[in-house]
């Protein structure tokens, strides 16, 4: 048990100030979605990892888990990208290039890279899911030499709902990506796969013992996910999961978070498999 | 000069309530001059019935927002009539000093926001923010420090919390009460006194406007009746408020969803001036100094000068305040629970004087301490047919006037008199047919 | 360990004394059957005998509602909250509650260590009191006993009416500097302050039945009962969740950031923005709170994180009792342990 | 632009307009948002279209309806304030009689002068996008919606019940006192300003969402109110909303 006794002062933080951060860039980039280009005061780093998330705020409104959509290799500078669905986000909706975001953080455990590396990687994102996934997707990119196969598994509920177009273009036309997309509910443009995600999992080529699958979605995806997986072999510890729950201190000390006995703020949102696999709360 | 005239003022603004103005001339003959209440019926007697006593104040004084301390506390005293809940003297004295908060506010209110605006011409307080900014604030201050009366002894102003039966669910702290009585005299006096400067230069704007009438209200021996006391009838003198019915005698005229009420004429006048016409005796000095500045005399039978006997009282419930601190301060403040033991179940009836005049709450219990039987009588609703007979007087003799002024005068007698409909609705249509 | 005599006429000299050490809060009737630690005005008013305050002493070092930050919406610019440190003492704590701020320091120092609650605390002193169990405090089921003298400076045990006054540290004795109406005496054990109330197992052997208890039968029947208030939560000295939100000025340019306590088991604690609850009934809420102190954090640190105050008991309007259903969760592991015994 | 605001009211006891009258300290700041428009409690003015309408009071006549229904299509954002526009508040205690009985115990033989609907909810009649609840609302509670339109959010929900607030008071609570009290399942917001001045809660702002109905009622009958006692008391302000 930790006591009083064992903490020094300088050990204690000011743990709920955030630091303001300039939108450099920002653009509604679906009818519910938008993206944030932002930087930090002075050259100051941000230093996350993949998978990692950050407490936005707007002074008023309040404050939000957001996870860091872009590589860790872009130094001083973040990208985020948030669906407007209640208090805070709709108001973020009209933040635009020249305003501040209240930011604290990184927060959480993301992927563990020590392990990923030289594996095959397989994301599976559904949804808003790409965001967290976008920031491994693109560390492997670029440091592509360092990892096995790279397959892309995205599912959308429209496709005028899919996320980073641009990005999935040039993903699709490189030999290197795998990319596999589909809908739920085509329109008369849509010429790819339709279904929902797991549709994408039987066909699939999988190296059992070197493949790593990262996924994130929806609450409703993950155990229909972590099924086919399982049908095919993958074991358990390959699995990694990013979960997503109510939060609002993003350090462990607001009880909001909790999956059984673990915080997902501070034991996630990034878990392995085997470590949720006996938590009833969890999927 | 023989005319025709129509006036129809749907939905009178600045009252609290909905009612239309109606007039109907033809050929120089008055056919019609009444106040039409429209707001729908609320049927809380009907709400009433199985209700325990533990709520019936609660309920009742949902009857009516403004005057929501007067319901409740006479809806106590009706309880406990009915179930012989003695009281202590603490709760009597926190109870005036409570009826003083709400009539301080009340009139205030009447007096600034709502009768004010047809002295200086515009259509609501609003404007004279801009005008008359130093006026409005002290008008604000005055009615900020009467809802504290409110707030700290009663839980809050509007809907009041610790009245319950047979005392009060919570006891003021006496710091609180020092800091109210300091206020009373260093901001409220002073602000009262401005007040009576103003409503001096107003007063000149009152129409010249007299019909005798009958002036009911409450009396008590010892002091200015608000709270408790006998009715009285400047006609026919005293009578026990368990006799109420034998004066409101309460009747159904069909372009009113309000019931009107007789006594020992066609109508009587209930409110401030009835209040100042039987009790003026027992006002104070500074009370009759404001009167007297103002140009209200005792017998006074201009309608119109309501609003300058309201002013008039609101300078007696500053002093008066002080005066139940200072006693409440001297018998040392105790931490009374109520008592909720009924002595017996039956019939009960609680009277008070209230902003606008007498009410009147009548309750029967069963042995369980429910409702069998309930009846709230409202002083607007008694104001009612003398509302109509000023109006029938009122329009002849301003006849030659302009329709608007004619309009505006009928306006500002229903407003003089402060009603408070219960009721609903927004627009002001006048229409005009010569 | 020195231990003086103390008569009771003359606790009030003492806590008179003490003033000079900081802020003296104590406990203090509240409404017609109640406590709570106020600060001391008059030392006279202070209770010595109490059965527990509504609130814990949480409140002093993570207040219910707490501003976190003042900022500008125009400036787009916050305030820092400077958290004074001013010294307090704490006069009249039972053990319970002591060994609940020392739970409360491991919840809210680990990890992120969090500098408001370090200041407030680091600052404090306490003088603890034994008391007389009621029909709700269970403390000694879960290790603490009425004398438990951990993290106080001074400990008060009544004796015949009177005190023994333990010195237990340093800042004790510093306490006592220059206070006269004590005499060095022999400690003495006092017979006869008994629980009523108890959980029948020791709790070592809690978490063993939590480990099962999950899909019990138990939580449906205590969900049926339970009306949501969250009393039984807000109350406990060991829960430390909360909200966070900000409020405005009318005049929209100002504002303030603030923390208020929260409860697992209100309805809207995991629920999230599209309707997503990730605990929606009742059983799943109530499932939580009693895990969270059996199990979850008891696993980690080897202590029960209830401290058998029995405010949760005591507070709740449906009467649900937090040793009850301890108890009944113990009853029916014991008949499913014999059921795969007969069957073996 | 400043919002165009307007107030208007229903069968109501119009205390919730009062204590719109009742911001001394505040009106000031308040107009430096907004433009009143129309408030016939306190002017003459009206207007055609509001940007936000405030609406006080339940539907209770064919007359109300049609004029709830005018008041909607003129205005780009609806309120509804005070328990009685949010739920028919005490006015709805009407409903649980039959009502011709209703009418004949005030108007006697007279009873069909007057038209009479059972009273509803602003929200059963036409959509409402905004609600403030209480009776009376609180200035607290109306400010913080009003501030919440003029910066774009979301207005606070309240899904907490009383006892919250009432336990963050350290208030003693009355079911310690030998009280029955509404608050367990009443939906939060007005800081238990009943239970802090000593008073039980009457649920005036309504029962919260998945209330353990028959949970609440054993917990009132245990502490001494008979079952029909505890059903009124839970009737007081929700005729519309439980049913028992
Ligand atoms: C680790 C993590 C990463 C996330 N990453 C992203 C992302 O990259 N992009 C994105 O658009 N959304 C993301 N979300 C979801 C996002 O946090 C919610 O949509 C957001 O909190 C809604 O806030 P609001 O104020 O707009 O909504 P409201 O419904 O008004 O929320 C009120 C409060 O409830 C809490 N809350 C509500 N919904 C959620 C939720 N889903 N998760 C956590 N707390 C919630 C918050 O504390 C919020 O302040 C993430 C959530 C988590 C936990
Ligand atoms: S769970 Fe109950 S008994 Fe245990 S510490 Fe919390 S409030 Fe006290
Ligand atoms: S105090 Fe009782 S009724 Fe309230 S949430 Fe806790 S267990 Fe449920
Ligand atoms: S007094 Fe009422 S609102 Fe307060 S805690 Fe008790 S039950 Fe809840």
């Amino acid at each position: 048990m930790k006591r009083l006794q064992d903490v020094e002062h300088h050990e204690t933080e000011d743990l709920y100030y955030p630091t303001m951060c300039k939108v450099i860039g920002a653009k509604q980039i679906t009818e519910m979605e938008k993206w944030y280009e932002l930087e930090m005061p002075e050259g100051q780093s941000l230093g996350h990892g993949p998978g990692q998330f950050v407490e936005v705020s707007a002074f008023g409104i309040g404050e939000a888990p957001i996870s860091i959509s872009s590589s860790p290799s872009k130094n001083g500078k973040f990208e985020l990208c948030i669906r407007q669905v209640g208090t805070l986000t709709n108001v973020l909706k009209n933040y635009e290039t020249g305003d501040s975001m209240g930011i604290r953080g990184p927060f959480g455990k993301g992927f563990p890279m020590e392990k990923l590396f030289g594996k095959d990687i397989l994301v599976v994102a559904g949804g808003i899911g790409l965001v967290p996934l976008r920031s491994l997707i693109n560390y492997v990119l670029d440091n592509r030499k360092d990892f096995g196969r790279l397959i892309i598994l995205y599912g959308a509920k429209t496709p005028s709902e899919l996320l980073f177009t641009d990005e999935l273009k040039m993903w699709k036309d490189r030999d290197d990506v795998e990319l596999h997309v589909t809908v739920d509910q085509p329109d008369e443009t849509w010429k790819g796969n339709t279904g929902v995600i797991t549709t994408l999992i039987p066909s699939l080529d999988l190296k059992l013992n070197t493949t790593i699958a990262a996924i994130t979605g929806p609450p409703v995806m993950y155990k229909f996910v972590v099924m086919s997986l399982k049908s095919k072999q993958l074991p358990d510890d390959q699995i990694y999961l990013s979960l997503e729950r109510r939060m609002k201190c993003g350090v462990g000390k607001c009880g909001h978070c909790q999956i059984n006995g673990v915080y997902c703020c501070q034991d996630g949102p990034v878990f392995n498999y085997v470590d949720i696999k006996p938590l009833e709360e969890a999927l | 000069m023989s005319r025709d005239l129509d006036i129809k003022v749907h939905h009178l603004t600045r009252v609290e309530g909905h009612g239309n103005i109606v007039v109907n001339m033809k050929d120089g003959v008055l056919e019609k001059a009444h106040l039409s209440i429209v707001e729908p019926p609320r049927f809380f007697e009907a709400m009433m019935k199985g209700r325990s006593f533990h709520e019936a104040a609660i309920i009742t004084s949902r009857i009516c927002g403004i005057c929501s301390l007067g319901h409740q506390l006479t809806s106590l005293v009706a309880t406990e009539d009915a179930l012989g809940l003695e009281i202590s003297e603490q709760t009597v004295l926190l109870r005036k000093l409570l009826i003083h908060g709400a009539t301080l506010q009340s009139n205030i209110l009447h007096a600034y926001f709502l009768a004010a605006p047809d002295f200086l011409n515009v259509g609501s307080v609003f404007p004279l923010i801009a005008t008359h900014k130093d006026v409005v604030l002290r008008a604000l201050r005055m009615k900020r420090l009467a809802n504290d009366i409110g707030d700290i002894v009663s839980g809050r102003a509007v809907h009041p919390i610790t009245p319950v039966p047979g005392g009060f669910s919570r006891i003021p702290e006496k710091a609180e009460l020092l800091e109210i009585k300091r206020r009373l005299l260093e901001e409220a006096l002073p602000d009262g006194l401005e007040t009576i400067e103003t409503m001096k230069a107003l007063a000149g704007a009152i129409p010249q406007f007299e019909r005798e009438t009958e002036y009911i209200s409450l009396k008590h021996p010892d002091e200015y009746a608000l709270y408790e006391g006998d009715i009285f009838s400047s006609d026919t003198g005293a009578l026990s408020v368990h006799n109420y019915l034998d004066v409101t005698n309460e009747f159904i005229v069909n372009h009113s969803t309000s019931k009107h009420a007789k006594y020992n004429r066609s109508s009587y006048f209930v409110g401030a001036l009835a209040r100042w016409n039987n009790n003026h005796a027992q006002l104070g000095e500074e009370a009759h100094a404001a009167a007297e500045a103002m140009g209200l005399k005792p017998n006074c039978f201009n309608p119109y000068m309501n609003t300058i006997a309201q002013v008039v009282e609101a300078v007696h419930c500053i002093l008066d305040s002080v005066r139940i601190i200072d006693r409440l301060m001297e018998m040392g403040l105790k931490n009374e629970k109520p008592n909720q033991t009924p002595t017996r179940y039956g019939r009960g009836i609680g009277s008070n004087e209230v902003p606008r005049g007498i009410l009147f709450h009548d309750y029967t219990y069963d042995n369980k301490g429910n409702i069998i039987k309930a009846n709230c009588i409202i002083p607007t609703g008694q104001n009612l047919a003398n509302i109509d007979d000023d109006m029938m007087k009122l329009v002849p003799e301003i006849i030659n006037k302009t329709k608007e002024e004619i309009t505006l005068n009928l306006e500002m007698l229903v407003r003089a008199y402060d009603p408070c409909i219960s009721c609903s609705v927004h627009m002001l249509e006048v229409d005009f047919i010569e | 360990m020195e231990c003086f005599s103390l008569l009771r006429s003359d606790v009030p000299a003492l806590i008179d004394h003490l003033g000079d050490f900081g802020e003296v809060i104590a406990p203090h009737g509240k409404g017609d059957v109640s406590y709570s630690f106020e600060a001391v005005q008059d030392s006279c008013d202070v209770v010595l005998d109490y059965n527990r305050t509504l609130l814990p002493l949480k409140k002093m070092f993570l207040p219910p509602v707490e501003k976190l930050m003042g900022f500008s919406l125009k400036n787009e610019s916050y305030e820092q909250v400077d958290v004074a440190i001013t010294s307090r003492v704490f006069f009249g704590v039972h053990s319970y509650e002591m060994q609940s701020i020392l739970r409360l320091d491991h919840s809210m120092l680990t990890g992120s260590a969090e500098s408001n609650y370090f200041k407030r605390r680091q600052s404090s002193r306490f003088v603890g009191i034994s008391f007389e169990p009621d029909e709700f405090h269970f403390s000694e089921s879960v290790g603490i006993v009425i004398e438990e003298m951990e993290g106080f400076d001074l400990f008060l045990n009544e004796v015949d009416g009177d005190f023994q006054l333990y010195v237990l540290t340093e800042n004790g004795q510093e306490m006592l500097n220059g206070f006269d109406k004590i005499n060095i005496t022999e400690p003495e054990i006092v017979e006869g302050r008994h629980f009523k109330k108890k959980i029948r197992y020791h709790y070592n052997r809690l978490p063993r039945v939590f480990q099962y208890a999950y899909h019990s039968e138990v939580w449906a029947d205590v969900a049926s009962r339970c009306v949501g208030c969250g009393a039984c939560t807000l109350t406990c000295p060991t829960c430390f969740c909360f909200d966070v939100q900000d409020e405005v000025e009318v005049t929209a340019e100002d504002g303030i950031r603030q923390r208020s306590w929260d409860s697992c088991m209100l309805s809207t604690f995991a629920e999230v923005a599209g309707g997503e609850n990730f605990r929606e009934k009742t059983i799943n809420r109530t499932r939580h709170r009693l895990y969270r102190k059996f199990k979850y954090i008891t696993d980690e640190e080897g202590l029960p994180w209830c401290v058998g105050c029995g405010r949760c008991t005591a507070f709740c309007p449906a009467g649900i009792s937090m040793p009850d259903i301890v108890n009944e969760l113990i009853q029916e592991d014991e008949k499913a342990q014999y059921h795969r015994t007969v069957r073996v | 632009m400043k919002p165009q605001v307007a107030f208007f009211d229903f069968t109501s006891c119009e205390g919730c307009q009062l204590n719109k009258l009742n911001f001394e300290n505040d009106l000031l700041d308040i107009l430096k948002h907004v433009d009143i428009v129309e408030f016939r409690e306190a002017m003459d003015d009206k207007a055609d279209h509001y940007d936000i309408a405030f609406i006080e009071g339940s539907i209770t006549s064919p007359s109300c309806v049609e004029r709830i229904h005018d008041i909607r299509r003129r205005s780009d954002v609806l309120v509804a304030l005070g328990s009685c526009a949010v739920n028919g508040g005490v006015n709805a205690m009407k409903n649980l009689h039959p009502i011709d009985e209703v009418r004949e115990t005030v108007y006697g033989e007279d009873k069909y002068l007057f038209a009479t609907l059972p009273a509803m909810a602003v929200s059963s009649v036409v959509k409402v996008d905004y609600e403030v609840r209480g009776c009376p609302m609180t200035q607290q509670d109306f400010l913080k919606l009003l501030i919440a339109l003029v910066l774009g959010k979301q207005p606070p929900k309240y899904g907490s019940p009383v006892c919250v607030e009432c336990k963050l008071k350290e208030n003693e609570c009355l079911y310690n006192r030998g009280m029955v009290c509404l608050g367990p399942i009443t939906r939060g917001g007005c800081d238990a300003v009943c239970p802090s001045f000593g008073q039980f809660c009457t649920g005036c702002r309504g029962i919260l969402d998945n209330p353990n109905i028959d949970g609440m009622l054993e917990v009132m009958t245990s502490h001494g109110i008979s079952l029909d006692e505890a059903k009124k008391r839970m009737l007081l302000y929700n005729s519309n909303e439980v049913q028992l």
